[in-house]
C-alpha cells in the first residue's frame, strides 16, 4: 500500500466517526424538534428542574434531564410514540391522557367494589332519582389554563356524546334523553327506562372535557383531533413529548390534595414507549424504569432478588399463591358457533373437559398468570359476589380428560383438522396455542396452529371464518354485564365489527336477559343475581366460550428510587396501571399518590 | 474483461472471493488431482469435516431427543443430564430444539441456493449467450432487483401472510438473491462464448441449449459449485434474520426463531446463555464450516491459490 | 564475459516430488550478445530465463552458479535479487499483454518501479524514457494511458521499455513475438538490436518456440532439450550447420518461415520428450534419436566442439574427435 | 459515455417504479383491513359508531376512492414528499416520522458500512499470502462472516450489557434526557450508538477481510503482480497495486452488499431498541401501520438508489476502464 492510500485510510476513520457524530447530531436537533408545542412553555419548567439536580450538569452546559429522585419513569403502556392527547381517541391518545390529565366523576375500585366520587362529590348509588341521574359536580376544581370546571362542563361531555356518533362513549348515553347543568348540579334524563348499567359505566369510564375548549372543534373531529395542548383537571400538566416518551408535570395545586389529601411525591412522571420484554425488564432492572406494566415473561424469578447489582427489589401486587398479578382479563377459547362441530355442544364441553387451565397458565406464564374459573368472570367480580358458586359447582366442565373423550363420541366429530389462530408475533398465546394443541390431541381432536397477522385475524374474526381462536375480553369491570354482553349480543350480522359475540352464540333468551339487565337499577340486587345466575348456567351448560387463564393487571414496581407501590398486603390496595382504561377510571391514581421517596432527600 | 461484477459479492457472504475463475476453461485437470490436493487442504479437510459432522446432527440429534420440540416440559432447567442443553421459559427442551432447528436451517439453505441457482443459471446463461437486447434486459431485471431492499420486502409481504411455509421463505430468499448468480454466469458464459469448442458445437449445428449443458456449464462446474455453496450459506443466514423477527416459517422450529423466543424471553438479562448461545454457535459454525470449505475448494480447483 | 551461468539447475515442486525443470545448465554470454533459446514446449526454456531474473515460489534453484558482470546473482535469495532486478538483469515476460497493471497508468506504473528502486535522479530518467519512447515511434501520451487503452504491438513495446530502462547488463526477453502479428514481430525484433546497440541492454537471452525471428536477431542460439541444454553456435552456424540430432530434426520440420514449431510437432520425428518428474539416466533424446547408440545411456558432455560451438552428444563427440586430432596436428 | 449513463438512468428509473408500484400494490393486494384492524384498538361500542369511525379514517386515509385513483394518490404523493398519516403515530404525517428515525439508521449504517469496508479491506489485504496474520485474520472472519445478524445482536449485549455492564443495550440515548444539542446528550447518544453500531460494522468487517483478502491473493498471482516483482518492485508496491485491483470488485460487491447490510441494520436495530428506522419497521408490522411501512419502504429504495449512484460515482473515479468507456474512447 503506498503512503498515500494510508493517509486516504486515516482521513476515512475520522470521516466515519464524524459522520456518525454528525448524523447523530442531526438526530438529537429533530427529536428536540419532534417535541410538542407545549414544550415552548414547559422546556424553561424542565431545564429549571434540572437546576435542582447536581448530578446532572457537565461542563458548565445545562442538561435537560429530569431530575431522578423526583421523577416516576413508568413503561408498559405506550406502543407507539405519544402524539396525541385526545381522551376520545380511546385507540390514540398517549398514556397519562385519561388519569393525568381529564379526569371521571367518579373512579371505581374493583378491590373494594365501590365507586370513589372524584369530579363529582356525592355518592355514586344516590344519584339515581326515579328515572333521572342527579351528579353533584365538586366545586373549586379548575381547568390547567385557570378556567373553572363547572356543571356545564360535565353536561357538555355527556350531551357531545349523546348527539355525536363519534364519540367513543355514545353507546353508554344511547339512553339519555338530556343532561341539563344547573348550578353545581347535572341532571341527566332518559328516554324511558335508563340503560343503568351503561351509564354508570359512563360515569366512572368517561372524561369531563373542558366545554370552553372542546366546542371549537369541528364535530367530525372530536375523537380524532390530535389535541397537543390539554388542558385538563387531574393532578400533571405535559412537559414534553418525543419519539420515546412523554413525561408530565406535577400540578402543584391540583384539587385532590386540598379535597382529599392525594399528592404526588414526583415533581414528573416520564412513560417510556414499550421496547420489547427484554429492554423493558432491562431497564428495570437497571433501575432507568420504576414501575413497568409490561408483561416480562418470567420476572417472578427475581421476585426473591434483594439488591441485585444495581441494588433493586422488585415489587408486585400479589404474592406467589396469588401467581404475583391482579387478574385483569380472561382469555378464551373461541370455538365458532356456526361450524360444525363447534356449533355441537357437547363437542364445546368436550373441549371445556380436555383443557386444563391450570397446566396451560403455568407452562404459558410460568405462575404470573392465574388460571380462569369455569365462568371466567374476574376474582374481583366473584368477590364482589356476582359469581354463584352453586351454579358452577353444579354445572361447570373442568379438566378430566374421560369425561372429554366421552362428550366428543356424541359431538359429530370425526377427526377433522381445526384451526387454532392467535395473531402471530403474540409469542405467549403462540406458546398456548401449541399447548393446547397438546391437550386436545390427547382426547383425540386434532388442531392445526395458525398466526395470520393481528389484522387478518381481526377480519378472520369479525367476518366468522374460522375455527377455533384464542381472543381475550375486555378487563376490570365494575359489573359482568359487559362480560355478557361480549357473550351474547344479538343479532348477528355479517361482519361483527364491535368485536361482541364473535363466536356468534345466538341464544334470543340469554340476550334478552343481558339487555333487561342493563335496564335495572343497580340498587336491586336480588333480581340482577338471578339474572347473572342464569346467564352463568347457560354459560356452563352451553360453553359458548372455555375461558382458560386470566391475563395479569402486568404490574412490577423497582423499588431503587420509589416505594409504597400498590400491594395486596400494603396499606396501598389500588389498581396498580397505567393503561388506558384503568389510569383515570380506577385507582390508578390514587395509588400513584401513595408512593413515597426511597430515599429521604 | 471490463464487467468486473463478475467478481462480486455473494449476498450477505460478502465478497468471500468467487474472483473470476481464471482456470475456467482450461482443460479439465484430472479428478484425482482434485481429489489429492483437496485431502490434503486444511480448509477444505477442516470445513466438510465439521460441515459433516453438523449434517449428522441435524439428521440424527432429532431422533435421540427425548422431547418434542414443542412439549413444555419443567421451565428453565439448566443444561445437563435430563435436558443436554436447559429447557427455557416455557419449559421447551432446547437439545431438541436446536436438532430440529438445526435441520431446517439446512432444508431452507438447500432451498433458497437451489431456487437462486436455477433462476440464476438460467437467466445468466441466456444473458450471456443471446446477448444483446436480452442480455440488456436481463441485466436490468438482476439491477432492478439488487437495489429493492429484500428484507423490506419480506416484511411487507410476510406481514399479510397468515402462514408462511418453509417452501416459502426458501424460494422467497432465492428469488431475491439470485441476480449475484446471474450476474457472474452471465459474465463467463459470455467468456466462453468465444472459445473454440463452443464456437465448433455451434457450427456444427447444436442446439443452444445443448451447448450451454454440453459445453459451458461443464466449464464453469467449479465455479458453479463454489457459487452454490455461498449461496446455501447466505440463505441459511438470511433465514435466520427473517425467523428472528418473526417472519419465518409457522409452527416450526428453527435456529432463528429460537433466538427470537430468547430475545422475547429476556434470556439476556436472567443469563440464560444455554438459551441462545448454543444456536448462535451452531450456526456460525454451519456458515463458516461451508465458507472454509469453499475456500479449501477454490484453492484445490485453483492451483494459484494454494498455500506456498 | 558479461553473464556466466555455471551448472544451474531449477526444480519446481510438485505434489510428485521435485521436477528439474533445468538440469546443470552451463553457458555464458559475451558483452553486446544475443543468445537465442529455443526449444519446444516444456523444454524449460522458459524456467531458465525466468530463473535467472524471478524464482516463482514453486520454483527453487537447486545448484549452480551465476554471474553477471562478474558478480554474484544471487539467484536463490529473492530479497537480494530484488534490488538486481531491472538493473541488472531483467525480464520482458511472455505474458506482456497482460503483464501491465490495468487500474495504474504507465507513467505512474513506471515512476512507482522507480522510487522502489531508490532511483534518485529520477527527471533524467524519465527524459531517457521519453526519449526512448520518440526512438521507437511511441508518443509521450503513452505514460498518461492505461493499458488497456493500447494496441498489443504497443503494450509489447511499453514493456521492453520499461524492462529495459535502468539498463540491465542481462535482458530475459521470453517469447516476446509469439503474441503478434508478423510485421511487428520483425519491428519489435529490431527494437530489440537496437536496444543492444544502443547500449540499452549489454545482453540478451531472447526466448522463443520461433526458430526464425532468431535467426534474424540472436547472435548465438542455444537449444534446449527435456530441461539441458543440447547444442549452442553462433546463429549461422546453427542454422547452416546444426550438429546435434535434435537440433537438425527442428529445423527440418519447420515447414517455412514463420510458422511455430509447437504448432507443427516433430513430425518427422516419433516420439515424446521424456518426463523430467522421473527422467532417464543418459541422453534424453535417446529414445527418439535415429543416431542412438550403447553409450548413449551416458549422459553426454556439453562440450566446445568448435571455438564458440558447444554440443551435448556422444556420437558428435567421437567425430569431432576424429576431426580435432587432425585439427590440432595442423594447428600445432 | 450517453450509453452508459442512460442505461444506468433507465435502471434506476425502473426499480424505484418497481419499487413504488410493489410498495403500493402490496397492502391492497394482501388479505386483511388496516382500517379494520386499527379499529380493533378503539373501544368501539356499537355498529353505528364503529362505521362513523370507519368512514372518518378511510377519508383521511384516502381509501375510499377507486383502486387506479389511489394508485395515481400514491405517486403524487411520492413525488410530492406526501406519504400520508401515519395509522400509529396518527396523525403525525409518515414522511416527518421517517424522517425523525433517518438520522439514527444513517448514524448506524454510514459509519458502519465506511469502517468495517475500509478496514475489512485493508485487514484482508494484509493478510494475503501473510502466514501469521492470516491465521488469525481468516478464521476470525470467517467466524465474523458467518454470525447471524440476530445472533452477534443479542451476544453483544449479553456480553457488553448483562455481564460487564460497559455500555446501554438499549434505545437511542437515556430516557432522563431530553433531546436537545449538548454535550450531556451527545455522548448519550454515542454512548447507546456504540454497540449496535459495533454488532453491524463486526458482521461486515468479517466478510470485507475475507473478500479482500482472497481477492488480493489473486491479484498476487496475476500477471501483472509477477511483472512488477520481475522487475524488483518493492512488496509495498506490489501489494498496493494488488490491492488497487481487487477494490474494483469490493466495490461493486459493496453495491451488492447494501440490501443485506440494510437488512442486518434492521434485525439490529430491532434487537437494540435503537430509534432508526428499522425499530420504526418493527413497529409499524407490530402495529399494522401499513402507510408507515409502505413511506418505510420507500425511503429505503431511495437510500439504496442512492447510495448506488454514489457507489457508481467512486466507481468510476478508480476504474478507469469504465471512466473512459464512459468518455467515449473505448465502447
Amino acid at each position: 500500500m503506498t503512503p498515500t492510500r494510508s493517509r486516504n485510510g486515516r482521513r476515512w476513520r475520522y470521516g466515519t466517526a464524524a459522520v456518525a457524530v454528525l448524523t447523530l447530531g442531526v438526530a438529537s436537533a429533530c427529536s428536540s424538534s419532534s417535541s410538542t408545542p407545549a414544550a415552548s412553555g414547559s422546556s424553561s419548567a424542565s431545564a429549571s428542574g434540572s437546576t435542582s439536580a447536581s448530578g446532572s450538569t457537565s461542563g458548565g452546559s445545562s442538561t435537560l434531564s429530569f431530575p431522578r429522585s423526583e421523577t416516576l419513569y413508568t413503561s408498559g403502556t405506550a406502543y407507539g410514540p405519544p402524539v396525541n392527547w385526545n381522551p376520545l381517541d380511546t385507540g390514540n391518545f398517549a398514556t397519562g391522557t385519561q388519569g393525568l390529565i381529564y379526569e371521571p366523576l367518579y373512579l371505581y375500585d374493583p378491590i373494594k367494589n365501590q365507586y370513589d366520587p372524584w369530579l363529582a362529590s356525592s355518592a355514586e348509588a344516590s344519584g339515581w332519582q326515579g328515572g333521572k341521574y342527579v351528579i353533584t359536580v365538586r366545586s373549586g376544581i379548575k381547568w390547567s389554563d385557570g378556567q373553572p370546571m363547572t356543571a356545564a362542563d360535565v353536561a357538555y361531555s355527556i350531551n357531545l356524546a349523546r348527539t355525536n356518533a363519534a364519540d367513543p362513549y355514545s353507546a353508554n348515553v344511547a339512553s339519555v334523553a338530556n343532561a341539563v347543568a344547573s348550578g353545581n348540579t347535572v341532571t341527566v334524563t332518559f328516554k324511558g327506562t335508563p340503560g343503568y348499567t351503561e351509564f354508570t359505566d359512563y360515569l366512572w369510564k368517561a372524561p369531563v372535557l373542558p366545554e370552553h375548549i372542546w366546542k371549537s372543534i369541528p364535530a367530525s373531529q372530536i375523537a380524532t383531533t390530535a389535541n397537543k395542548n390539554p388542558v385538563g383537571t387531574g393532578p400533571m400538566t405535559l412537559d414534553t413529548a418525543n419519539q420515546q416518551e412523554v413525561a408530565y408535570q406535577t400540578k402543584p395545586d391540583w384539587w385532590a390534595t386540598a379535597a382529599l389529601g392525594y399528592s404526588f411525591k414526583f415533581k414528573y412522571l416520564v412513560d417510556v414507549v414499550n421496547g420489547s420484554n427484554s429492554q423493558e425488564l432491562g431497564q428495570l432492572t437497571a433501575g432507568n424504569i420504576d414501575w413497568s406494566n409490561n408483561y416480562l415473561p418470567g420476572v417472578n424469578m427475581l421476585a426473591g432478588a434483594q439488591g441485585g447489582n444495581s441494588g433493586y427489589t422488585l415489587k408486585f401486587y400479589g404474592t406467589a399463591s396469588q401467581h404475583y398479578m391482579l387478574s385483569g382479563n380472561t382469555v378464551w377459547l373461541e370455538p365458532n358457533t356456526t361450524k360444525a362441530p363447534m356449533n355441537n355442544v357437547n363437542f364445546r364441553r368436550a373441549l371445556a373437559y380436555a383443557l386444563n387451565p391450570t397446566a396451560i397458565a403455568q407452562a404459558v406464564y410460568d405462575g404470573i398468570a392465574s388460571p380462569a374459573g369455569p365462568t371466567g368472570l374476574l376474582p374481583t367480580l366473584q368477590s364482589a359476589g356476582y359469581v354463584n358458586s352453586s351454579v358452577v359447582s353444579q354445572y361447570a366442565a373442568t379438566y378430566d380428560p374421560a369425561k372429554a373423550k366421552a362428550a366428543l363420541a356424541q359431538s359429530g366429530y370425526t377427526g377433522q383438522t381445526l384451526t387454532l389462530e392467535a395473531p402471530q408475533g403474540w409469542s405467549d398465546w403462540n406458546t398456548a396455542q401449541t399447548v393446547i394443541q397438546q391437550e386436545l390431541k390427547a382426547v383425540g381432536i386434532n388442531i392445526n396452529v395458525i398466526e395470520p397477522s393481528s389484522n387478518q385475524r381481526t377480519a378472520d374474526l369479525d367476518s366468522g371464518k374460522y375455527d377455533l381462536a384464542l381472543d381475550n375480553n375486555a378487563g376490570l369491570d365494575s359489573t359482568p354485564w359487559s362480560y355478557f354482553q361480549r357473550v351474547y349480543q344479538l343479532p348477528i350480522s355479517a361482519q361483527q365489527n364491535a368485536q361482541m359475540n364473535w363466536e356468534r352464540y345466538t341464544s334470543t333468551s340469554d340476550w334478552n336477559l343481558v339487555q333487561q339487565a342493563a335496564t335495572i337499577n343497580p340498587s336491586n340486587t336480588s333480581q340482577l343475581d338471578s339474572i347473572y345466575s342464569t346467564l352463568e348456567k347457560d354459560f356452563l351448560q352451553q360453553q359458548p366460550e372455555i375461558p382458560l387463564w386470566y391475563n395479569g393487571v402486568w404490574f412490577q414496581g423497582n423499588t431503587q428510587y420509589w416505594t409504597n407501590y400498590p400491594s395486596s398486603t400494603g396499606g396501598n390496595q389500588n389498581i396498580p396501571a397505567m393503561w388506558a382504561g384503568y389510569l383515570g377510571s380506577m385507582t390508578s391514581v390514587i395509588g400513584l399518590a401513595q408512593l413515597t421517596p426511597a430515599k429521604a432527600s | 474483461m471490463s464487467e468486473s461484477i463478475s467478481e462480486a459479492a455473494a449476498p450477505e457472504v460478502a465478497a468471500v472471493g468467487l474472483p473470476s475463475v481464471r482456470g475456467v476453461g482450461a482443460a479439465p485437470r484430472k479428478r484425482n488431482d482434485f481429489l489429492y490436493y483437496g485431502l490434503r487442504n486444511k480448509k477444505l479437510v477442516f470445513g466438510l469435516g465439521l460441515e459433516l459432522i453438523l449434517v449428522l446432527v441435524a439428521l440424527i440429534g432429532p431422533m435421540l431427543a427425548k422431547y418434542q420440540p414443542l412439549q413444555t416440559t419443567l421451565p428453565l432447567q439448566h443444561p445437563g443430564s435430563q435436558h443436554w442443553l436447559g429447557t427455557d421459559l416455557t419449559g421447551y427442551d432446547m437439545y431438541s430444539q436446536l436438532t430440529n432447528g438445526l435441520r431446517e436451517s439446512y432444508l431452507i439453505g438447500a432451498l433458497g441456493a437451489a431456487f437462486a441457482a436455477v433462476v440464476g443459471m438460467a437467466l445468466g446463461f441466456i444473458a450471456g449467450w443471446r446477448g444483446g437486447w436480452v442480455d440488456e434486459l436481463v441485466q436490468m431485471i438482476t439491477n432492478v432487483i439488487v437495489m429493492i431492499p429484500s428484507l423490506v420486502l419480506l416484511v411487507v409481504i410476510g406481514s399479510y401472510l397468515s402462514s408462511r411455509s418453509i417452501l416459502f421463505e426458501g424460494a422467497f430468499i432465492g428469488l431475491t438473491t439470485w441476480p449475484w448468480v446471474a450476474r457472474a454466469v452471465r459474465a463467463q458464459t459470455f467468456s466462453l462464448r468465444g472459445r473454440e469448442y463452443v464456437e465448433l458445437a455451434r457450427l456444427s449445428g447444436k442446439r443452444p441449449v445443448s451447448i450451454i449443458l454440453k459445453e459451458i456449464a461443464p466449464n464453469m462446474a467449479s465455479y458453479l459449485f463454489l457459487a452454490v455453496i455461498l449461496l446455501f450459506g447466505s440463505s441459511m443466514l438470511i433465514a435466520a434474520s427473517y425467523d428472528f423477527l418473526g417472519l419465518g416459517p409457522s409452527g416450526t422450529v428453527s435456529i432463528g426463531w429460537i433466538l427470537n423466543q430468547a430475545e422475547n424471553g429476556s434470556a439476556l438479562l436472567y443469563h440464560l446463555w444455554w438459551w441462545f448461545v448454543p444456536p448462535v454457535a451452531v450456526l456460525t459454525a454451519m456458515v463458516a464450516a461451508l465458507l472454509i470449505a469453499n475456500v479449501g475448494l477454490d484453492e484445490v480447483f485453483n492451483p494459484k491459490l494454494r498455500e506456498q | 564475459m558479461s553473464v556466466n551461468v555455471q551448472n544451474l539447475s531449477v526444480a519446481y515442486r510438485s505434489r510428485l516430488g521435485d521436477v528439474t525443470a533445468v538440469d546443470d545448465v552451463s553457458f555464458s554470454l559475451a558483452d553486446g550478445e544475443i543468445m537465442g533459446l529455443a526449444g519446444e514446449s516444456g523444454s524449460g526454456k522458459s524456467t531458465l530465463g525466468n530463473a535467472l531474473v524471478f524464482l516463482d515460489p514453486r520454483m527453487k534453484a537447486t545448484g549452480g552458479k551465476v554471474t553477471v558482470d562478474g558478480r554474484d546473482l544471487p539467484i536463490a535469495d529473492n530479497g537480494a535479487m530484488r534490488h538486481k532486478r531491472m538493473t541488472e538483469v531483467s525480464l520482458v515476460p511472455q505474458y506482456a499483454m497482460s503483464a501491465l497493471t490495468p487500474t495504474r497508468k504507465i507513467g505512474r506504473l513506471i515512476n512507482d518501479l522507480l522510487k522502489s528502486h531508490h532511483i534518485k535522479n529520477r527527471d533524467e530518467v524519465l527524459t531517457e524514457l521519453k526519449r526512448r519512447l520518440a526512438l521507437i515511434g511511441l508518443k509521450e501520451e503513452v505514460l498518461g494511458k492505461y493499458s488497456f487503452e493500447l494496441s498489443g504491438g504497443m503494450r509489447q513495446r511499453v514493456t521492453i521499455i520499461m524492462s529495459t530502462l535502468l539498463n540491465p547488463s542481462l535482458l530475459i526477453a521470453d517469447e516476446v513475438t509469439s503474441a503478434l502479428d508478423v510485421s511487428t514481430q520483425r519491428a519489435v525484433g529490431e527494437m530489440l538490436l537496437e536496444f543492444r546497440d544502443r547500449g540499452y541492454v549489454k545482453s540478451a537471452i531472447a526466448i522463443t518456440h520461433d526458430l526464425s525471428i532468431l535467426a534474424q536477431i540472436a547472435d548465438s542460439i542455444a537449444i534446449m532439450y527435456a530441461g539441458r541444454l543440447a547444442e549452442r553456435a553462433p546463429t549461422s552456424v546453427i542454422v547452416d550447420n546444426p550438429l546435434h540430432p535434435y537440433t537438425q530434426a527442428l529445423l527440418n520440420s519447420l515447414p517455412e518461415v514463420g510458422v511455430r514449431h509447437d504448432q507443427a510437432l516433430l513430425t518427422g520425428i516419433p516420439g515424446r520428450p521424456p518426463s523430467l518428474a522421473n527422467p532417464p539416466a543418459g541422453c534424453r533424446f535417446r529414445e527418439r534419436c535415429p543416431f542412438a547408440f550403447d553409450k548413449c545411456t551416458q549422459t553426454p558432455p556439453f562440450e566446445e566442439i568448435r571455438p564458440g560451438h558447444l554440443v551435448a552428444c556422444w556420437k558428435v563427440s567421437q567425430e569431432q574427435t576424429a576431426v580435432t586430432a587432425g585439427a590440432g596436428q595442423e594447428q600445432a | 459515455m450517453r450509453r452508459y449513463l442512460t442505461r444506468k438512468l433507465i435502471t434506476y428509473v425502473l426499480a424505484f417504479f418497481v419499487g413504488v408500484t410493489l410498495d403500493w400494490a402490496l397492502p391492497h393486494f394482501m388479505p386483511g383491513d388496516p382500517i379494520q384492524g386499527m379499529l380493533s384498538k378503539y373501544n368501539v361500542g356499537s355498529n353505528a359508531s364503529y362505521a362513523a369511525l370507519y368512514q372518518q379514517f378511510s377519508s383521511e386515509f384516502g381509501l375510499n376512492v377507486p383502486l387506479w385513483q389511489q394508485y395515481l394518490n400514491f405517486w403524487h404523493g411520492v413525488l410530492t414528499g406526501n406519504l400520508g398519516v401515519s395509522i400509529y403515530e396518527n396523525p403525525a404525517s409518515v414522511t416527518s416520522v421517517v424522517f425523525q428515525a433517518m438520522p439514527y439508521t444513517l448514524a448506524l449504517l454510514v459509519p458502519a458500512v465506511l469502517l468495517s469496508y475500509t478496514l475489512g479491506n485493508r485487514l484482508g489485504a494484509a493478510a494475503a499470502r501473510r502466514r501469521f496474520l492470516d491465521n488469525w485474520v481468516l478464521p476470525v472472519g470467517y467466524i465474523f462472516q458467518a454470525i447471524p445478524y440476530a445472533g452477534l445482536a443479542l451476544l453483544v449485549p449479553f456480553l457488553f450489557g448483562s455481564l460487564w455492564h460497559l455500555f446501554p443495550t438499549s434505545l437511542g440515548y437515556s430516557e432522563n434526557l431530553i433531546p436537545t444539542f449538548d454535550w450531556t446528550f451527545i455522548s448519550s447518544l454515542l454512548d447507546h450508538w456504540f454497540l449496535p453500531f459495533l454488532t453491524v460494522f463486526i458482521v461486515s468487517l468479517g466478510g470485507w477481510a475475507i473478500g479482500m483478502r482472497n481477492l488480493v491473493i489473486y491479484e498476487l498471482e496475476n500477471d501483472s503482480s509477477r511483472y512488477l516483482r520481475a522487475l524488483g518492485a518493492s512488496e509495498r508496491v506490489v501489494r498496493g497495486y494488488a490491492y488497487r485491483n481487487a477494490s474494483l470488485p469490493q466495490l461493486s460487491g459493496l453495491a451488492l452488499q447494501l440490501g443485506v447490510v440494510i437488512g442486518g441494520n434492521i434485525v439490529t436495530e430491532i434487537a437494540f431498541q435503537y430509534p432508526g428506522l428499522g425499530s420504526l419497521i418493527y413497529k409499524a408490522i407490530s402495529n399494522e401501520d401499513y402507510f408507515l411501512l409502505q413511506g418505510i419502504f420507500i425511503f429505503i429504495v431511495i437510500g439504496v438508489l442512492l447510495a448506488n449512484f454514489i457507489i457508481d460515482l467512486v466507481f468510476i473515479s478508480v476504474d478507469p476502464r469504465t471512466r473512459l468507456s464512459m468518455q467515449g474512447a473505448a465502447a
